[in-house]
């Protein structure tokens, strides 16, 4: 183990302000961590945990000392290592599973990766970037895509709709169908010729020309009817029917 | 290649990195003052003639652009299918059936106005073409379809157009409310 | 000089024309089927070598640039006036040597929680980009760098990336056994 390590600590020397300023920089435990084991100036792979363990334990009580407001995470890692650290000392056989040495190499390996992933960051911001080391176009003319339609129809489209134009704008008559009726003015006509014609009581349906047409004969039946009845007001014609729905006889008054 | 003098090099950087062209004095504040830099200019508008790219002189300043006859290379057209819309068909369908027919005429027949768009894109697609001024007053343009017209749609004339007895048997004139629907929506004021 | 073949011309103004790196189709797309564009490009690479701008492929993706030994004439005032945080620095570089990462994985390279604008300013630069999830209870988001990041580190593709063949061997890179480091971290005994 490195006993001159201590030396190198950065608290040795630092007055409030400076400690102050170092915990702003660090973000977490790990970090300080990692910069207590580079102080060292030693391999990662080969830092002694231990000495490791006490200096951030010296740190922490120096910080709180000088009053510094310490994040929690730093003072649950300082926990840790100080339970760390009794495990390393006390005798092998009182230790738990995972042993303190496996934790002591989990934590090495820790800081490893994290030193890594650190100088590999610092190479890449070195490298050759684009805007401070090398420079783009500074006025490139630019690439145009022009967007051509290719239109798309096929022929029933085309003859479907035609069709639908013509169907739409044919012009539409609307032609209501005659049906086959007697007017009010013929039966009047008609049933006052025939009536001078029949003396005796005659069926009403006599009076009705011949027809095939039951839609014809029934509208003849109801003029008929009605024109009886007017003619009958006017006292041309008598009426005489025995009993409902039996039938009607009409006769010249 | 042979070695290229440092001094080209510099001004080749400096131009192609700026972000407007450079007076030669503006070239130099950059390089230094151990660089001849119209001699550099010289050099690199030799160099690029008859590249893609050209060193180019516009009022005392400089500047790299890419050569005039490779323009075309920087616009690209990219097709795109798309489906005529009903109102381009149906006037596509008039104008195919009754051609050479005025935009007054289409719109007669269709019962409905066609935007401006619509005969802008038969035309754009190749399958419609002015055909002449109709000699009636007001001298109306009248449209008829193109050849294109008939090797997209597969026919040989436009004799081969199914007749209205045709479309009738095929039951392509009964009314349909769907057409009607659509008469419906497109509604714009509606052409006597 | 001698004649520049057509191809080598018509990929030469793409490029230099161009807002972006292009890949390979791309450049195609333009430049049309008749061109060998690999063989263009190789051709210019080749030309331009040890003059003032170089021809660069970053991520399958071309682009002209200045030649690095020149930046001192091309620096400007205002340079680095974005400086990146140191945690978006270490952040970056566990994304683009370990990718894809989700966020916890970076936290426990990093020992410390990142804090909310960090990925954010990475993304926004244009570097990083979400990947996916991971699939497992969760299914974090996972992280990857983008071939903008490529281009503006000057690498050629991730195998590039400074020291990753030592650091891979060296294990550095392997997956983190999350149940210990969790154990490490968090859960240490506590008050003891």
């Amino acid at each position: 183990m490195e006993g001159d390590s201590f030396d190198e600590l950065p608290l040795a020397t630092a007055d409030a302000d400076r400690l102050t300023l170092d915990i702003d920089g660090w973000e977490g435990p790990l970090d300080l961590l990692l910069t207590l084991a580079r102080s060292q100036k030693v391999d990662l792979a080969k830092i002694s945990i231990l000495a490791l363990v006490e200096q951030y334990l010296a740190f922490i009580a120096d910080a709180k000392r000088l009053k510094l407001e310490i994040a929690a995470d730093y003072l649950v890692m300082a926990a840790w290592l100080a339970y760390l650290k009794s495990c390393l000392l006390l005798p092998k056989e009182e230790q738990a599973d995972p042993s303190p040495e496996e934790l002591a190499m989990r934590l090495q390996l820790r800081l490893q990766r994290l030193a890594a992933m650190r100088e590999a960051g610092a190479r890449l911001m070195g490298g050759d970037r684009v805007g401070r080391d090398v420079f783009l176009r500074g006025a490139p003319e630019g690439l145009k895509v022009v967007r051509k339609s290719l239109w798309q129809a096929d022929l029933y489209d085309l003859i479907s709709a035609y069709g639908s134009v013509r169907a739409r704008t044919e012009p539409a008559v609307h032609i209501v169908s005659r049906r086959p009726v007697m007017t009010l003015e013929e039966a009047l006509l008609r049933v006052e010729r025939m009536i001078g014609m029949k003396l005796a009581w005659t069926r009403i349906e006599d009076f009705l020309p011949e027809t095939q047409d039951g839609e014809y004969r029934k509208s003849a039946l109801a003029s008929s009817f009605v024109a009886t009845l007017e003619l009958a007001r006017k006292g041309k014609v008598e009426m005489q029917q025995e009993a409902p729905f039996s039938p009607l006889y009409v006769r010249a008054a | 290649m042979s070695e290229v003098p440092e001094g080209v090099r510099a001004v080749e950087a400096v131009l192609f990195a700026a972000e407007e062209p450079m007076g030669v004095d503006e070239i130099g504040d950059h390089v230094g003052p151990d660089v001849d830099v119209k001699w550099a200019l010289a050099e690199l508008q030799d160099h690029y003639s008859g590249r893609g790219i050209e060193l180019v002189e516009r009022g005392k300043r400089w500047h790299f652009q890419t050569s005039p006859d490779l323009a075309y290379i920087l616009r690209r057209e990219r097709d795109e299918s798309r489906r005529l819309s009903r109102a381009a068909v149906e006037t596509l369908a008039i104008i195919a059936y009754h051609e050479p027919v005025s935009r007054a005429e289409i719109e007669a027949i269709r019962g409905v106005q066609i935007s401006k768009g619509t005969l802008d894109v038969l035309m754009e697609a190749g399958w419609v073409r002015p055909a002449g001024r109709r000699e009636v007053p007001g001298r109306p343009l009248i449209y008829a379809t193109t050849p294109a017209f008939l090797a997209h749609f597969g026919l040989k004339s436009r004799r081969d157009l199914p007749g209205i007895d045709d479309l009738k048997a095929a039951g392509l004139l009964d009314p349909i409310d769907a057409a009607l629907e659509q008469l419906v929506l497109e509604t714009g004021p509606e052409g006597d």
